[in-house]
C-alpha cells in the first residue's frame, strides 16, 4: 500500500496541483522584487481562469484561450499597477478590492456569455506533448512552465532588466538617482505578474478541470503567496515550495481511507509547509522597499 | 386577481451548477411558462452569510410563496417562517417540521445513489470503483452510504474507493481537486467514479474522460456533458419537486409538512438517455429494474447513515 | 486639533461620495438608472430603523475583525489569519455555553472571555514562532487558516455534533441560555424606537464599540500600547529603549488573535446559539480592508465596517428590487472600495499639505 | 564664458513651510574644487539635488558648459556629465559592489549581464583612478568608507566631469578622509570638477579652490580657500563666532565602569578599560575594529562570550538595556534616526523612551500624560530644542534638533554614566558646539563619559583620556595633551603601540 502511495503517480499528481501554484508564485516574484506586494494574485488567476475558457469556447483553440487568460490576467494587474503605483494607495487595499472585483465580474460575464453564472460549458483542452520515442505524454502548459521558472531566474538575476528590477525593490531611490525609471518599472513586474497569474489560472481551467467554475481558485492565489516567502522571492525556491505543496496535497488525497479523520489529513499540507519553514528556511527578508510605495 | 409571486433563493454556488440550483431553476421556469405564475430568483452573497435576510426580504414583498434551495437554509427558514405565517414556504432538502405554512422536500438519495451503485458494481471490470464527494458532511455521507450498499449489493468482491474534496462549502467548486482525485482513484484500479460533489463534479467527469474511464453524474442529468463517458447519472429531480409544490399552491393544495420523494414517488432516479444508450447492456437494465421494484415494494432497505 | 478632526471625518466622506459617483458612472455605461439603484440601496438600508439593524449587524464582526488586523498592524505584524482566530473562538465560546449552565452575568463574560483566550492562543502560535524562529506571520496564519477550519469541522462533525439534529450541516448543539447575548429589539421598543423584533442586532454591537474603545484606550494611553506601537515603527530603536522585540511580537499576536476571536462572537452568541460549520466565510479577510480604510484607527473601523455593513446590506436590496445583476454589485463594491481607498488617500494629503502649510 | 562649467540663476525652491532655496546663484569653474557650506537646512542638498534633476526648481535656470540646459531628471544629468554622490548613500545593500556600479549603465549581450566585460571594464577604471573597491562583495558587508568609494566609481563609470559630493567625509575616519582627499586631488588633475559639501571647515579649507557659503536659502558669501580662515566661514555661516568649547581641570573621582577581557569573536579579542566620575573617556578606532561591538556590550545589546563588565563594581554583561538603564547609564547610538528615535513618534513620545514603563511617566501601566508632557516641555526649553510643540513628530525636525531630542532625554535622568556614540555626526558647526557645551556641563556635574566619535578633532578636544581601540583590543590609552592628531592616527592603525 505504501509502495503504491509514493509511486511515480504521486510524483506527477503533485507536479500537477503545483503548476498554477507555480505560475502564481513566480508572478508574485516579479511584482514583489520590483516592490509591489501583489495579493490580487488570487483575482488574477480566476480572471485567467475564465479567460482561457472564454478564448478557447470562441476559438475553439486553447492556444487563444492561453492567450485570453494572460489578457486578463494582465488587466487586472494594470488596475493593480495604477492604483497601487500610479496612486501610491496602499497594496493591500487595492489587491483585496481586485479579488472582490474579480469574483464578482467573472460571474457577471459568465452569466452574459454562457448564460448560466456557476460555471462554464465543457472546453477542449490541450493536446498533450509526447516525449519523443515514448508514451510519456506532458501538458504543454508544464513544459511552458518549466521554460518559464528557468527563464524568470535568469532574468531576474542575470539580466539588466532583473537588476533593475530587483534595485527597485529593495532601493527605489537609488534606482531612481541613476535614471532608472522607477515606476515604469514597477508596473512592468506588476504587469508580468497578472500575464503569469493569468497562466496560472489557464491551468487549472484548461488543463485541469476544463471548465470554469465560479470561485474555483479556492485560495490558491494565496498559497502561491506563500510558496514565494517560502522560495525567499526567488523563481527556483519559489517553484520547490510550490511543488512541495502539490506533494502535500497529492499524499493526502491517498492518505484517505486509513482511519485518520478527514481533516487531519486535509490539514497535511499545511503542517507540512509550517514545519519546513520553522526548520529549513528560518528567516525569510523580504526585498527591502516591498510594499512601499515610490514618491518622488 | 393577482399573479401568484414566487420567489426562489439558491444555494451556495447558484445558478448554472449544472446540478442541484439548475434543476430548481428549471423547475421554476416551467411553473412560470405553464402556471402563469411570476417568479422571482435570487442568491446570498459570499459565503450566504445573509440568507435570513433574502428570504424575509422576500416575504415582506408579499411573495406567495418563497422557496428556500438547500439544507443550508433549515435555520434561516424556519425562523422567517415562524415570523410570516401567512406567507407559504419550501426548503428543498431540509427538514422542517410543525409549521404549517413550511413545505420540505427531501430526496432519497441514497435510494438512487443504490441504483447507480448497483451499475458501477455490475459493469466494473477491475472490482472497484470510486465515489467522491464535495464536501464532507451528513448529507453526502446518504450518496455514499447508498452507492456502496448497491455496489455489494450485486458485487460483494467490489471495493469502493472513497474521497472527499474538502471540509468547507468550497468543496462544492473545486473541479481542480475533483478531477485530481477521481484520477487518483482511476489510477489505483477504479474505472467507474461517482461524484456527489457539485460544481466539483465537472472535474470528475473531465477526469474520465481524459483517463477513459467512466464518470457518474449527480442531481441532474449530466450525461450530456461528456457523452461516451458519463455512463449514467442519479437524477435528484428538484425541478419536478418545485414545480408540484407550486401546482399546489395555485390550485390551493397547498399543504405544510414533509414531502419525500424517492423512487416510488419518482423524485429520484437513473438517467438513461441517447448519451448513454450504447453504454449499458440491456442485462444491466433489466437487473436494476428489479432493484428499483424491490427498494419500493420494501424487499431491500437501504441504509442512508455510515 | 480641530482641524485634524475635521480631516478625518471630512475626507472619508468625500472620499465615498467620490466612490459613489464612479459606482453611478459604471451602472450608467451598463445601462442601468444609478438614481433609481441607489434609492433602493439605501431605502434598505440607512434610511429606515430595520435597515440600519441589519447593517450594524453585518457590522458587529467586521469591527472586531477589523481591530485585530489594524492591532497587529500596530506592532507591525499584518495577520492575515484572523479567519482562522474567528472560528477557534466562535468554537471556543460555544463550547463554554454548550457545557455550562449559568446566570448569564457570568455566562456572557465566560463565552467573550473563551472566545478571547482561544483566540488569542491560536494568534500566539504565529507569534511564538516568529519571534523563536523568524517564521514570516504571514505563511504562518494563512496556514493556520485552513488547519483552524478543518479542526472546527472535525469538532463540530464528531465529539461536538449536535445528536439528531435535523441541519444536515453539522452544529452543535444551542448553548444554554446563560451563553445568549441578547437582542436590542426590546430595548429599542421600550425606548420608542420600532425595530422589527425580526432584526437580529444584539448587544454584541456594543460590545463590539466598547472593545473598539478598549482598543484605541489601550494603544493610546498605557505603556503595553505604547510599546507595541514603538516596536511597530521602529525595532531597532526599540530595542535600544529597553523594549524587547519578541516578546511585544507574542503579545501582539496573542492581542490580535483575541480580539479576532471576538469576531465570532456576534454569530454563536448573538444570532444562532451554536457553533455551525464554516459559518463565516471571510469575515476575516474583509477585516483587512475594514482596518486599512479605517486607517488602522477603531473609530475609522466602525466607520469602515458600517460602510460595509451597508454595501451587503444594499447588495441584497439591489438583486430582490432591481434587474442589476447581483454579480455586479460585488464589482460595485470593489470600486467603492477602491475609490473610498484614493479619494481618502488624497484627501487626506490634500488637507495634510494646507495644515502643514498653513503653520 | 566657458570658463564656467556650471551656473546657477535664480534657482528657487519651496517645500511645504519652507524657503529651501531662494534666488541661489552660484558659478563652478572648470576644474575646481568648490566647497559649499551651511547650517544645518540650509539648503544645499536641495540645490544640488536641482542641478541632478531630482528635484525640479520652482524657477531659476541652469547653465552647464555656457549652454542653457533642462535637467529634467538624473538621466540627462548623467548624459551632461553630472554625477553626485547623496548625503545618504544611494546603494542597494543587497548587490554586489560590480551590480550597484552598472545599475543603470549595464553592459550586456543579449540582454544578459556581461559580467566579464563589466568586471575588466571596471578593473581598468579603478586603475586609472587609483582607486580600489572589492567587486564581488555585497555593499551591505562593506564599511562606509569602501561604499563611499563606490558611489565615486559609480559617476566616473558614468563618465562624470562634473562630481557632486553631498558631505562625503562625515562617516569616515581621518586616514578614510586623508585617502578620499588624495582621490579628489587626483580626479582634479585629471581635469574633473568637484562640488563639495561638507560641515568640517578644517576639511573645507584645506581641499577648496573656492567655497560658496549658504544660509537660510541664500547664498551669503563666496572666498577663495587659500584666503579664507575658520572665524570668518563661521561668521559668515552663522552670524557670530564660534568658541571652542574649554575643558575645565580634571580630578579623577571613583571608579564607575571596568571592562576585563571582553571578548566576542570576531571583533572583540581582549579588552581592559576603566572609566572614572566626572571624565570623559575618548574611544577613536577605525571602524571595523571593534568599537561598535563593544559599545553595543555595555548598552546591553550584546552578550560577550567572556570577561566581565563592572558597574560600580557590580557585575553587568548580562543585563538588557532596559535593566541598564535602571542602573543609571544612558546611551546616545551612533545612528539617530534607525536607532536612536523613533521618527514617527513624536517628540514627547520620543523623550520618554527607555523610561515610558515607571513612574511618574506610567502609573500601573497607565500612561501619565500631563507628567509626560510637562517633562517633554521642561526639557525642549532645557536643551532649546526648535519645535512648535512636543506633539510634533520627530520625523519633522531638523538634524540637529533630532539629535538633542536623544540628548535632553539622556540626560534629563542624571545617569551616572552616558554611553554616546558619534553625537555630532552630521550636524553643522552651530548645532555641534551646543551639544559639546551640553557633554561638558554633564561632565562638570560628575557624570562619567565614554565618548566615541570618528572625528578626532571632536575627541581631542573633549576628551581627558583617549583609549584608541585596534584589532579587537585597546592598543593605549593616552593623554590629549601629550599627542597629536597624527600620533593618534597610527595608534589607530596599529603602527604603535603600548
Ligand atoms: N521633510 C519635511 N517635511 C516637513 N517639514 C520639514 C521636513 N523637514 C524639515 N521640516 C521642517 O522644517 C524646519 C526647518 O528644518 P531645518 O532642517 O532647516 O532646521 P534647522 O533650523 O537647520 O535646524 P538645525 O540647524 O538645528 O538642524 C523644521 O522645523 C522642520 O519642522
Ligand atoms: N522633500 C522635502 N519636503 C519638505 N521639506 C524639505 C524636503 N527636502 C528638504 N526640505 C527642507 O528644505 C530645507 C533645506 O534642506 P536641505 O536638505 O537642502 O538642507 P541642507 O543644507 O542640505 O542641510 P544639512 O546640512 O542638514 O544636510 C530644510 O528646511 C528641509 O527641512
Ligand atoms: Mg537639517
Ligand atoms: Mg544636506
Amino acid at each position: 500500500m505504501i509502495g503504491g502511495i509514493l509511486s511515480l503517480e504521486l510524483l506527477s499528481s503533485a507536479l500537477r496541483m503545483s503548476v498554477p501554484l507555480t505560475f502564481a508564485s513566480l508572478g508574485g516574484v516579479f511584482s514583489e522584487r520590483g516592490g509591489v506586494v501583489n495579493i490580487a494574485l488570487e483575482g488574477i488567476m480566476l480572471v485567467g481562469a475564465f479567460g482561457a475558457v472564454v478564448g478557447t469556447y470562441f476559438t475553439n483553440n486553447p492556444w487563444v484561450g492561453l492567450l485570453t487568460a494572460m489578457l486578463f490576467g494582465f488587466l487586472i494587474a494594470l488596475i493593480h499597477a495604477v492604483v497601487s503605483i500610479t496612486f501610491r494607495i496602499n497594496q493591500i487595499i487595492s489587491g483585496t478590492a481586485l479579488n472582490i472585483m474579480a469574483t464578482g465580474l467573472t460571474t457577471f460575464l459568465s452569466r452574459l456569455i454562457f448564460k448560466a453564472a456557476g460555471s462554464s460549458p465543457h472546453i477542449e483542452g490541450m493536446v498533450q506533448w509526447r516525449f519523443p520515442g515514448t508514451n510519456w505524454q506532458i501538458s504543454p502548459l508544464i513544459v511552458i512552465m518549466f521554460a518559464v521558472i528557468i527563464i524568470s531566474q535568469i532574468v531576474i538575476f542575470k539580466t539588466r532588466y532583473g537588476l533593475r528590477l530587483r534595485a527597485c525593490g529593495e532601493n527605489p531611490y537609488a534606482a531612481d538617482s541613476l535614471g532608472i525609471d522607477v515606476i515604469r518599472m514597477r508596473y512592468s513586474g506588476v504587469l508580468i505578474s497578472g500575464i503569469l497569474g493569468g497562466l496560472g489560472g489557464a491551468f487549472l481551467s484548461l488543463e485541469h478541470a476544463r471548465v470554469f467554475v465560479e470561485g474555483m481558485t479556492t485560495g490558491r492565489g494565496f498559497i502561491a503567496l506563500a510558496g514565494m516567502i517560502f522560495g525567499r522571492w526567488t523563481p527556483l525556491g519559489s517553484f520547490s515550495a510550490c511543488f512541495l505543496f502539490g506533494l502535500a496535497e497529492a499524499l493526502r488525497m491517498r492518505l484517505e481511507g486509513f482511519g485518520i479523520p478527514t481533516q487531519f489529513i486535509q490539514m497535511i499540507p499545511y503542517i507540512v509547509t509550517m514545519c519546513v519553514l520553522i526548520g529549513v528556511v528560518g528567516r525569510a527578508v523580504a526585498p527591502a522597499y516591498d510594499g512601499i510605495p515610490f514618491e518622488k | 386577481t393577482a399573479k401568484v409571486k414566487v420567489g426562489i433563493v439558491y444555494d451556495v454556488g447558484g445558478r448554472g451548477d449544472k446540478s442541484f440550483n439548475d434543476a430548481a431553476y428549471r423547475g421554476l421556469q416551467e411553473a412560470i411558462k405553464r402556471l402563469g405564475i411570476e417568479g422571482k430568483d435570487v442568491e446570498p452573497g459570499e459565503g450566504g452569510a445573509n440568507r435570513e435576510e433574502l428570504l424575509r426580504l422576500l416575504a415582506e414583498q408579499g411573495y406567495d410563496l418563497v422557496i428556500g434551495v438547500g439544507f443550508l437554509f433549515t435555520d434561516a427558514l424556519t425562523k422567517v417562517a415562524k415570523e410570516f405565517p401567512n406567507t407559504k414556504f419550501a426548503i428543498v432538502d431540509g427538514v422542517i417540521e410543525g409549521l404549517p405554512n413550511v413545505r420540505s422536500l427531501v430526496f432519497q438519495e441514497h435510494e438512487g445513489s443504490f441504483l447507480v451503485g448497483a451499475i458501477a458494481g455490475l459493469m466494473t471490470k477491475t472490482n472497484k470503483v470510486g465515489f467522491v464527494g464535495g464536501m464532507d458532511m451528513a448529507l453526502i455521507h446518504k450518496f455514499e452510504v447508498g452507492y456502496r450498499a448497491g455496489v455489494k449489493y450485486v458485487n460483494p468482491k467490489a471495493e469502493v474507493l472513497v474521497n472527499y474534496i474538502g471540509v468547507t462549502g468550497e468543496a462544492f467548486k473545486d473541479p481542480v481537486k475533483g478531477k485530481e482525485l477521481a484520477m487518483s482513484q482511476f489510477k489505483q484500479g477504479a474505472d467507474i467514479v461517482y461524484h456527489a460533489s457539485g460544481a466539483s463534479g465537472e472535474g470528475v467527469i473531465e477526469a474520465a474522460k481524459e483517463m477513459k474511464k467512466f464518470a457518474i453524474g449527480v442531481d441532474s442529468n449530466q450525461n450530456w456533458i461528456a457523452p461516451g463517458y458519463v455512463l449514467t447519472s442519479m437524477l435528484k429531480k428538484v425541478d419536478v419537486a418545485i414545480y408540484k409544490t407550486i401546482e399546489d399552491l395555485v390550485k390551493g393544495k397547498f399543504t405544510g409538512g414533509i414531502k419525500v420523494y424517492g423512487l416510488k414517488e419518482d423524485g429520484v432516479g437513473v438517467a438513461y438517455d441517447k448519451y448513454n444508450a450504447k453504454l449499458i447492456p440491456d442485462s444491466v437494465r433489466k437487473k436494476v429494474a428489479q432493484l428499483r421494484l424491490d427498494i419500493i415494494a420494501g424487499k431491500i432497505v437501504v441504509p442512508s447513515t455510515k | 486639533m480641530i482641524r485634524r478632526i475635521l480631516i478625518n471625518i471630512l475626507a472619508p466622506f468625500l472620499a465615498v461620495l467620490l466612490a459613489f459617483s464612479v459606482g453611478a458612472i459604471v451602472m450608467y455605461i451598463l445601462g442601468e438608472n444609478p438614481f433609481y439603484v441607489y434609492k433602493i440601496l439605501l431605502v434598505n438600508s440607512i434610511t429606515n430603523i430595520n435597515g440600519w439593524g441589519y447593517v450594524l449587524f453585518n457590522a458587529t464582526p467586521l469591527i472586531f475583525s477589523g481591530l485585530a488586523v489594524a492591532l497587529a498592524f500596530k506592532g507591525g505584524l499584518f495577520n492575515i489569519g484572523v479567519e482562522g482566530q474567528l472560528y477557534i473562538g466562535a468554537f471556543a465560546c460555544a463550547w463554554f455555553g454548550i457545557t455550562f449552565d449559568v446566570h448569564p452575568i457570568i455566562g456572557i463574560p465566560m463565552g467573550l472571555l473563551f472566545a478571547m483566550v482561544f483566540g488569542g492562543l491560536w494568534g500566539v502560535i504565529a507569534g511564538y514562532l516568529k519571534a523563536r524562529f523568524g517564521a514570516h506571520e504571514v505563511i504562518i496564519t494563512i496556514m493556520l487558516n485552513f488547519i483552524a477550519i478543518a479542526l472546527t469541522n472535525y469538532l463540530v462533525n464528531n465529539p461536538f455534533k449536535e445528536p439528531g439534529q435535523i441541519n444536515p450541516i453539522p452544529q452543535t448543539k444551542e448553548l444554554f441560555s446563560g451563553s445568549v447575548i441578547p437582542r436590542v429589539y426590546p430595548l429599542f421598543n421600550k425606548l420608542g424606537i420600532d425595530l422589527s423584533s425580526s432584526v437580529p442586532l444584539n448587544y454584541t454591537f456594543f460590545i463590539a464599540i466598547i472593545f473598539c474603545i478598549i482598543v484605541w484606550y489601550f494603544l493610546e494611553r498605557t505603556r503595553w500600547g505604547y510599546e507595541i506601537k514603538a516596536v511597530g515603527l521602529n525595532p531597532k530603536a526599540s530595542r535600544y529603549g529597553g523594549i524587547n522585540p519578541s516578546h511585544i511580537v507574542i503579545l501582539v499576536m496573542f492581542l490580535s488573535g483575541a480580539l479576532g476571536g471576538l469576531a465570532g462572537v456576534n454569530d454563536v452568541m448573538g444570532y444562532r446559539y451554536r457553533f455551525l460549520d464554516g459559518f463565516s466565510r471571510g469575515t476575516g479577510f474583509t477585516g483587512i480592508a475594514v482596518a486599512l480604510l479605517g486607517k488602522n484607527s477603531p473609530i475609522g473601523i466602525v466607520f469602515a465596517s458600517i460602510l460595509f455593513g451597508i454595501l451587503d446590506r444594499g447588495a441584497l436590496a439591489m438583486d430582490v428590487f432591481t434587474n442589476t445583476p447581483r454579480e455586479l454589485i460585488r464589482v460595485i463594491q470593489a470600486i467603492i472600495i477602491i475609490f473610498v481607498a484614493i479619494g481618502n488617500e488624497f484627501i487626506f494629503r490634500l488637507l495634510q499639505r494646507l495644515e502643514r502649510e498653513s503653520e | 564664458m566657458v570658463e564656467y562649467i556650471l551656473e546657477t540663476r535664480g534657482i528657487t525652491k519651496h517645500f511645504p513651510g519652507v524657503l529651501a532655496n531662494d534666488n541661489v546663484e552660484i558659478k563652478i569653474r572648470q576644474g575646481e574644487i568648490h566647497s559649499i557650506i551651511g547650517e544645518n537646512g540650509a539648503g544645499k542638498t536641495t540645490l544640488m539635488n536641482i542641478i541632478y534633476g531630482l528635484i525640479r526648481p520652482d524657477r531659476g535656470e541652469i547653465f552647464y558648459k555656457g549652454k542653457k540646459v533642462e535637467i529634467s531628471n538624473p538621466s540627462v544629468a548623467i548624459r551632461l556629465g553630472i554625477g553626485m554622490v547623496h548625503q545618504h548613500f544611494m546603494l542597494v545593500p543587497p548587490f554586489t559592489v560590480w551590480e550597484n556600479i552598472v545599475l543603470g549603465k549595464e553592459i550586456t549581450r543579449r540582454g544578459v549581464l556581461d559580467k566579464a566585460s563589466i568586471c575588466s571594464e571596471l578593473r581598468r577604471l579603478m586603475d586609472s583612478y587609483g582607486l580600489s573597491v572589492p567587486l564581488e562583495e555585497k555593499v551591505e558587508d562593506l564599511s562606509v568608507g569602501i561604499r563611499q568609494k563606490v558611489e565615486l566609481i559609480k559617476l566616473l563609470y558614468r563618465g562624470a566631469e562634473l562630481l557632486i559630493l553631498d558631505e562625503p567625509t562625515a562617516l569616515l575616519v581621518p586616514q578614510e578622509i586623508e585617502e578620499l582627499f588624495e582621490i579628489l586631488e587626483n580626479l582634479k588633475k585629471q581635469g574633473k570638477t568637484i562640488i563639495f559639501i561638507s560641515h568640517k571647515l578644517k576639511e573645507v579649507l584645506r581641499i577648496s579652490d573656492r567655497i560658496t557659503v549658504m544660509r537660510r536659502g541664500k547664498v551669503v558669501g563666496e572666498v577663495e580657500g587659500r584666503t579664507a580662515d575658520e572665524e570668518t566661514l563661521a561668521r559668515l555661516m552663522i552670524g557670530k563666532t564660534l568658541e571652542s568649547p574649554q575643558l575645565e581641570a580634571y580630578e579623577r573621582g571613583e571608579e564607575v565602569l571596568r571592562l576585563e577581557g571582553v571578548r566576542l569573536l570576531p571583533r572583540l579579542k581582549n579588552i581592559n578599560l576603566t572609566l572614572y566620575k566626572g571624565e570623559i573617556l575618548g574611544l577613536a578606532g577605525i571602524e571595523g575594529n571593534g568599537q561598535k561591538e563593544l559599545l553595543e556590550i555595555i548598552t546591553g545589546l550584546l552578550t560577550p562570550e567572556s570577561g566581565k563588565v563592572f558597574y560600580k563594581n557590580r557585575e553587568v554583561q548580562h543585563l538588557d538595556p532596559r535593566s541598564l538603564r535602571e542602573i543609571g547609564i544612558g546611551f546616545i547610538p551612533e545612528d539617530r534616526q534607525t536607532t536612536g528615535l523613533i521618527l514617527d513618534f513624536t517628540v514627547a513620545e520620543n523623550i520618554i523612551l527607555g523610561r515610558h514603563y515607571k513612574e511618574p511617566y506610567s502609573i500601573r501601566g497607565k500612561l501619565n500624560l500631563p507628567v509626560i508632557k510637562k517633562t517633554a516641555v521642561d526639557i525642549v526649553k532645557e536643551y532649546d530644542i526648535r519645535t512648535s510643540t512636543v506633539d510634533k513628530y520627530v520625523r519633522f525636525l531638523s538634524g540637529g534638533n533630532q539629535q538633542k531630542v536623544i540628548l535632553g532625554r539622556e540626560l534629563y535622568s542624571e545617569p551616572e554614566l552616558l554611553i554616546a556614540s558619534q553625537p555630532t555626526r552630521g550636524l553643522d558647526v552651530g548645532a555641534t558646539e551646543m551639544i559639546h557645551n551640553l557633554l561638558l556641563s554633564a561632565r562638570k556635574k560628575g557624570m562619567a563619559i565614554l565618548l566615541y566619535s570618528s572625528d578626532l578633532d571632536e575627541i581631542m578636544t573633549l576628551s581627558d583620556r583617549i583609549a584608541v581601540i585596534y584589532n579587537g583590543e585597546i592598543v593605549g590609552i593616552l593623554s590629549p595633551k601629550e599627542i597629536d592628531e597624527a600620533t593618534l592616527g597610527l595608534y589607530m592603525t596599529g603602527a604603535r603601540k603600548d
